[in-house]
């Protein structure tokens, strides 16, 4: 029977769902998840977004989880990470960024106090074993990846304790010791077998770990300082950076010095001064041929250091001699009285060779009692001879494999990498994975992340100025000794913070899509569905006009020519 | 079938006369129509009404052309032109007005009662109004119906005072005039 | 019960009697009476219903279209101008199959500007989908307004009641109103299923393509045709009630051997009637008043013609250019007669002139005169024309 | 994504929707439709026991297409001019079956500004408990895109093109809103499609007042405006920022509350958007004039209303429909 007419040609109500207007489509709203640029640039590889989101849900314990996926040690990085993804936030260019370490560290030190436990799983029956040998940062996240995905890990370390340089040249004013024994004490804790006291090249060699264990990474740091003179000429009680921070450090080595000259832009070189400085030596000189950070200033030329250290050094009245070189070292009999600085600058060649070039007529003097090289460390060749043919650094390719060595990784610091704590724990990480596939004969995959939201790309009519979180800095007076200089946010300014997060390239929930739609073919879910957000959209009725996409404040929505 | 043609100025009561003639009437059992000349006249100006007054009921919806009385409410409409206009021969005309009824016959040609209708009502309803004075004479002078079939109709619209009022000037006006003094006019022949 | 009333307070209290629930209207002569009464009504509590004094009538039909569309009985009068105002609304009303009732005070249409009565005004409007019965008597008017809402409600059709302005709205005189007990027993409450009601949310008044708009209209022609039987019914049920005895469709008087018939529509029928008495010389004339207009009764209108030689349509409008409008159709319907008589179609009584009881012996030498005429303007003084250009 | 809403029942999760939508997909409006927009959100924030009376225009054409309807709610549409008067005949009717269902007519500017604006007047002033609703998008557009009494000065309509001589509409906007609200009813107000928050709080509000009250939308039409449909939201949000349409709210005629403008746009960022006024941009003293023309009615409604925010307001024109992570924030 056909279609009749009704009395005066009434409807019956939403009988227009018999019409699907999603044939005048020629666009279709996608969801499309692209990394924020906070992912994008962390060089332990977090995805801040998504764990800033899990916070503002207040959902502290998941957000912490879902940083040691990726970063076992939030509450060592919160503090001493020069976090860049702070510095290129997209909620920068709007009002202030989001203070992405102040929150991860928040979770680590929440983690800390209420004894969350890392989330292990059990190795498997007959799980392959691996040796990760070094404790510090790259060698534990290593470990740590390698068990959280079922493997054995046997963890070697020379020292008693673990931690690397993280225990041996961090000043606890920046990392304080309960926090970083906390944060290791529970992930050794978390099924990996640690060996304490076991030094390569002494207590066992890389042919016994390469026949014993599946897989063999190779995290060592840098333990041995580069050689320094001018000239031929070094001082007869000459200290080395490295050393004097590892004996404050231990024994709490004070000096009697009233003035001294740091060589070096490192953090190690900042770190010194300031204990110096703390310990009493009136004038602390830090002499670099880098520049200080300003805003502009290539990377390439910058102090490695971490630029709020360095801050907080002026601050504490050390004094920065940057563009500097040493000419000459001003020695009374063996001692050094001084030093001869000139105007020096690396210079880039034709052929992006880098020169140091001097400058005649700029030379000055700078009287002092003690020099302290801070130039940086190599690896400790004992043991690694093999590998290293005398040069400094391992070299390992971007997946941590060693070139030439089937089965050894290595990652960190001793892969002659930029020092940070942060990139030695990607290092391991990738590492780990890399060795997960080749265990399990799995290609590397070729995957180019896609780009990074832009702020250009973000629908900012959506969002109000909100002022970051602000920590309490200890004032200078009182900066002396192992109290913390920065503290902690409080827990309402965490979750005020984390809901500041834009949450580029990801569902807000913010409804808008839903209740823009013209044609009501954006519908809602109850749960999340499998790409995270709540909506779906209704193809059926979807007439591709662009509006949610356009309207879409994290640009999570995208439209698509219709396949 | 009687007709009764009733002038009056716009504001007078035209229109209610005829109404309380033809009620009256209906109070009788008898059959009755009443209706204006309908016009878009406004206060003042000349305006007539008709009635009907029948045993059967009344089919014609035309104007009346051949009335058998006129009532006059005023008598400064006697010198309209064509008042008498269509009267039947022996017809006659009922008037408000203090002059003397003889004289106003001579100088229209036809059978005139006048009657002080506006005096009466001033002296008994203290309002000039001629409507209850005219139409009781008019009964009276004819012997239609009888005063209390006005009264009834009267009741229709006064009550208390007012009515009381009335009913006294319907007794007072149809003591005015020479009762059944039309009886043998030109209705007796047709009704 | 019997009353001395004038029409249009007649009309009040029957309307009052039929529980009309809404009840718009904006003023024009001669409908003002028939508002101002039920204005009375309400004020003085004897009517319980929302009186909605509108700004035009425009506003006052589209109040009643939506209050029936909302589930209310409602009702609304008007006359001439006020019709025409009406009359996109009057289309809307009847194709969205919204039933009521509305009183036409039948007046003509200006200009020149004329407040008396023609039947100019409804005419104007006869295919606007309404059911139009003309009413010959105030009593009629009475009874008719009764009957119109249970043809209204049974067919869903909304029904136009015409009654001549002044001849018989503002005419006093003898009638019999119905009390409350017997329109209840006649008129059941409305009830009407397609309102609005958020539990069943319709959507009315929608977009029809060509592919069923022709349907809609069809459907439209057809439930008019019907409402006939409608029409019927509801003058025997309400007989069964009040006892007096109403013709539906066609009022025809006859004189056994008439070989003449005159038909009208509206108030000029009593004056003929009483014409024919008082002429006893005019040949026998088989009188006819027309009821129902829309649904035109063609079937009713050709039985009543049978054995005559000569119809005369006489009515109280003109289609300038044309002639007639209810001649045509008679003449139209007729003319599927074998022996159909010859029709004679006068316009008479426009603009409230008088018609007089000595029509009815002009209109028989007319026809005596001519041999059928098609149509003439019957009561037209030629003297009074201005010279043609 | 596709796939994974491809693997839901979409009817049942369509009618397990946490909120109520009196207009329902299929319609035929236009892709970016804000009329559309505007009329859903209208629904939703009245509820489900409202009953529509709606004038004849785009709206009722692309919703009650015979045999389809696209609304939940009970609906009538009569004609151009009455949509005000058919809702004052339902609310009486409802009145006086006893029933408390609220009553709102809907109309396009032409229905409420000019056929229809007398009928609009009458119900207004017999008070009747009847809602109305403008959805402004400046022209016939159901006809074809024709300059209407809402139309903005300048602005380039079929029935008002610009040419040699004309620099488009000649003449200026009517004042709707203050000619409504001199009826002195209780309570008239404009809102924007750009503003759902907005436009709920109001239509609430609306709702909540016994009497006659007026709602008027400013809702773009990419079609007669000239702009992309994915701009909708943008261009609506622009006309706010610029002054160009003031939201504000009238109590008895008097000036009860208006959206602060955080940041004031230049008129230019909200017309460079839609060809309806790209003769405006011409090299030609004229076409300067009348932008000159345009900033300054956008300046005198600023001052008028006093519509420049002094400090951030969460309800001004920047704040007010801020996002929060987990939506739902006008449920």
């Amino acid at each position: 029977m056909g279609l009749k007419l009704t009395r005066g040609a009434f409807a019956h109500p939403a009988t227009s769902l018999r019409y699907r207007t999603g044939s005048w489509r020629m666009e279709r709203p996608v969801h499309r998840h692209r990394p924020a640029p906070c992912h994008a640039v962390c060089p332990a590889g977090e995805d801040a977004q998504a764990w800033l989101a899990l916070v503002a849900e207040e959902r502290y314990r998941e957000a912490w989880e879902t940083i040691v996926a990726v970063n076992p040690l939030p509450a060592v990085t919160g503090r001493v990470c020069h976090h860049p993804c702070e510095q290129i936030c997209n909620r920068g260019n709007f009002d202030e960024p989001i203070a992405i370490h102040h929150i991860e560290r928040w979770l680590g030190d929440q983690a800390i106090t209420t004894g969350w436990a890392y989330p292990a799983v059990a190795p498997a029956h007959g799980a392959k074993t691996v040796a990760v040998v070094g404790a510090g940062p790259a060698g534990c996240s290593a470990a740590w990846q390698l068990t959280r995905r079922g493997y054995r890990v046997d963890l070697f370390e020379a020292l008693p304790v673990a931690g690397g340089l993280l225990r041996s040249a961090l000043p606890p004013y920046r990392l304080p010791r309960s926090v970083l024994d906390g944060e290791l004490e529970r992930l050794l804790a978390s099924g990996i077998a640690f060996r304490p006291g076991q030094r390569l090249g002494r207590d066992f060699s890389l042919d016994e770990l390469g026949s014993e264990y599946a897989a063999v990474f190779l995290g060592p740091g840098t333990q041995r300082s580069r050689d320094w003179d001018i000239d031929g000429a070094t001082p007869q009680d000459l200290h080395v950076g490295l050393d004097l921070l590892k004996r404050w450090l231990d024994v709490g080595f004070v000096p009697d010095w009233t003035s001294a000259a740091i060589i070096g832009g490192g953090n190690t070189a900042i770190d010194l001064a300031r204990v110096l400085r703390h310990a009493g030596v009136e004038t602390v000189h830090v002499v670099t041929h880098q520049s200080l950070p300003h805003p502009g200033v290539e990377q390439t030329d910058t102090m490695p250091a971490i630029a709020r250290e360095i801050e907080q050094a002026m601050e504490e009245g050390v004094v920065f001699h940057e563009h500097r070189g040493v000419q000459r070292l001003v020695l009374r009999g063996e001692r050094v009285v001084g030093l001869e600085l000139v105007h020096r600058k690396e210079l880039r060649e034709v052929n992006e060779a880098v020169r140091h070039v001097s400058f005649e007529g700029t030379e000055s003097l700078l009287h002092v009692d003690q020099v302290i090289p801070a130039i940086g460390q190599t690896v400790d060749p004992a043991g690694l001879e093999s590998l290293l043919e005398r040069r400094d650094f391992l070299t390992a390719t971007e997946q941590g494999r060693l070139s030439g060595a089937p089965g050894l990784y290595a990652g960190g610091d001793a892969c002659g990498n930029h020092g940070s704590v942060s990139a030695a724990i990607g290092d391991g990480r990738r590492a780990a994975l890399t060795i997960e596939r080749d265990l399990q004969r799995i290609a590397d995959p070729d995957h180019g992340e896609p780009p990074a939201i832009t702020p250009a790309e973000l629908n900012m009519n959506y969002f109000e100025p909100q002022p970051r979180q602000h920590a309490p800095v200890l004032p200078v007076a009182e900066r002396s000794g192992e109290a913390e200089i920065i503290s902690g946010l409080a827990q309402q300014q965490v979750a005020r913070e984390a809901h500041r997060c834009l949450s580029c390239g990801n569902c807000l929930a913010c409804d808008n899509c839903w209740t823009l739609c013209p044609d009501v073919a954006v519908l809602k879910t109850r749960h999340p569905v499998e790409d995270g957000s709540h909506y779906v959209f209704d193809y059926d009725f979807c007439k591709g006009c662009g509006l949610c996409a356009r309207e879409c404040p994290t640009s999570y929505i995208v439209m698509e020519t219709e396949p | 079938m009687i007709e009764i043609r009733i002038h009056g100025r716009g504001g007078q009561g035209n229109v209610v006369a005829a109404y309380l003639l033809a009620t009256a009437a209906f109070e009788e059992g008898r059959y009755a129509q009443a209706f204006p000349n309908f016009g878009a006249e406004r206060r003042g100006a000349p305006v007539t009404a008709f009635v009907r007054i029948a045993d059967r009921p009344i089919r014609r919806r035309c104007q009346v052309l051949e009335p058998a009385f006129l009532i006059v409410q005023d008598d400064t409409l006697l010198h309209l032109p064509d008042i008498t206009a269509g009267l039947q021969d022996g017809g006659a005309i009922l008037v408000n007005s203090t002059g003397d009824s003889a004289e106003l016959g001579t100088q229209l040609k036809r059978t005139v009662v006048a009657l002080p209708a506006s005096a009466l009502a001033q002296e008994i309803l203290g309002r000039p109004v001629p409507n209850t004075a005219l139409l009781s004479a008019f009964l009276a002078l004819t012997g239609l119906l009888p005063q209390t079939a006005l009264v009834k109709a009267l009741g229709g619209r006064f009550h208390g005072a007012v009515l009381d009022n009335n009913r006294q000037l319907v007794e007072q006006a149809a003591a005015q005039v020479n009762a059944g003094a039309w009886q043998e006019g030109p209705h007796a022949v047709r009704a | 019960m019997q009353y001395a009333l004038e029409g249009s307070q007649a009309l009040a209290r029957t309307v009052a009697l039929c529980r009309p629930q809404v009840i718009a209207a904006y003023p024009i002569t001669p409908q003002t009476h028939i508002v101002e009464n039920l204005s009375k009504l309400v004020a003085d509590g004897l009517l319980d219903c929302e009186l909605v004094s509108v700004e035009s009538e425009f506003s006052a039909a589209s109040v009643v279209l939506g209050a029936v569309a909302a589930g209310a009985r409602a009702y609304t009068a008007s006359s001439s101008q006020g019709i025409l105002l009406m009359c996109e609304v009057l289309y809307n009303i009847s194709g969205l199959r919204l039933p009521m009732v509305m009183t036409c005070a039948n007046r003509a249409v200006s200009g020149p500007l004329s407040i008396w009565n023609d039947q100019q005004d409804s005419m104007a409007v006869r295919d606007a989908g309404w059911v139009q019965l003309y009413c010959a008597t105030n009593q009629e008017a009475v009874d008719t307004t009764i009957q119109a809402y249970l043809i209204a409600e049974q067919t869903e059709l909304p029904v136009m009641v015409c009654v001549d302005g002044f001849t018989l709205t503002h005419t006093l005189e003898v009638l019999d109103i119905p009390d409350q007990q017997q329109v209840d027993r006649f008129l059941p409450p409305f009830n009407f299923d397609r309102r609005l009601d958020p539990t069943s949310p319709i959507s009315i008044g929608t977009l029809v393509a060509p592919d069923f708009f022709t349907e809609s209209r069809g459907d439209h022609h057809r439930a008019l045709t019907n409402a006939q039987q409608a029409i019927v019914a509801a003058a025997a049920a309400w007989e069964d009630v009040c006892g007096r005895r109403q013709n539906p469709l066609l009022c025809v008087s006859d004189m056994g051997d008439a070989r003449i018939g005159i038909l009208t529509l509206g108030s000029i029928a009593g004056t003929l009637a009483a014409a024919r008495d008082h002429f006893q010389s005019v040949p026998a004339t088989r009188l006819m008043a027309l009821r129902a207009f829309r649904p035109f009764p063609a079937e009713a209108i050709r039985h009543a013609c049978e054995g005559l030689t000569d119809l005369v349509v006489l009515e109280r409008a003109l289609s300038p250019g044309s002639g007639g409008i209810v001649g045509t159709e008679v003449r139209a319907a007729l003319s599927e007669l074998q022996t159909a008589p010859r029709v004679h179609n006068f316009s008479v009584g426009l603009g409230g002139r008088d018609v007089p009881m000595d029509i009815y012996p002009r209109i028989h030498e007319a026809v005596r005169a001519g041999s059928g005429i098609p149509f003439d303007i019957i009561d037209l003084e030629p003297d009074k024309l201005p010279a043609a250009i | 994504m596709g796939d994974s809403s491809d693997q839901l029942s979409h009817r049942g999760l369509r009618l397990s929707q946490p909120r109520f939508s009196g207009l329902e997909s299929g319609h035929r409006a236009c892709q970016g439709c804000g009329e559309a927009l505007g009329a859903r959100l209208v629904t939703e924030a009245a509820g489900p026991d409202v009953a529509y009376a709606n004038a004849t225009g785009c709206l009722e054409v692309f919703t009650t297409a015979w045999p389809d309807s696209a609304w939940r709610v009970p609906w009538i549409h009569s004609l151009f001019e009455n949509a005000p008067a058919v809702a004052a005949g339902m609310e009486a009717a409802l009145k006086a079956r006893g029933k408390t269902t609220r009553v709102i007519s809907m109309g396009g500017d032409g229905s409420t500004f000019d056929i229809g604006f007398q009928a609009l007047s009458g119900m207004l002033e017999r008070g009747h408990n009847v809602l109305h609703v403008c959805f402004d998008n400046e022209a016939y557009m159901n006809t074809g895109i024709q300059r209407s009494s809402s139309t903005p000065h300048a602005a380039s309509t079929t029935t008002s093109p610009s040419g040699k001589v004309r620099m488009g509409k000649r003449h200026l906007k009517k004042d709707i809103v203050s000619i409504v609200a001199a009826h002195h009813i209780p309570y008239a107000a404009t809102s924007s499609v750009a503003y759902p928050s907005d436009i709920r709080k109001k239509v609430r509000r609306a709702l909540a007042i016994d009497g006659p009250t007026f709602l008027h939308i400013h809702t773009p039409c990419p079609l007669g405006w000239g702009h992309d449909g994915a701009l909708s939201i943008e261009v609506a949000r622009l006309a706010v920022q610029t002054g160009l349409f003031p939201i504000i709210e009238l109590e008895r005629g008097r000036l009860a509350g208006s959206m602060p403008i955080r940041t004031v746009r230049p008129v230019t960022d909200y017309l460079q958007l839609q060809t309806r006024f790209r003769h405006l941009f011409a090299d030609d003293a004229r076409a300067r004039e009348e932008l000159e023309h345009l900033q300054a009615l956008a300046d005198h409604n600023i001052e008028v209303y006093n519509l420049r925010g002094t400090q951030p307001d969460s309800r001004d024109s920047e704040g007010a429909d801020t996002v929060r992570r987990g939506g739902m924030r006008w449920a």
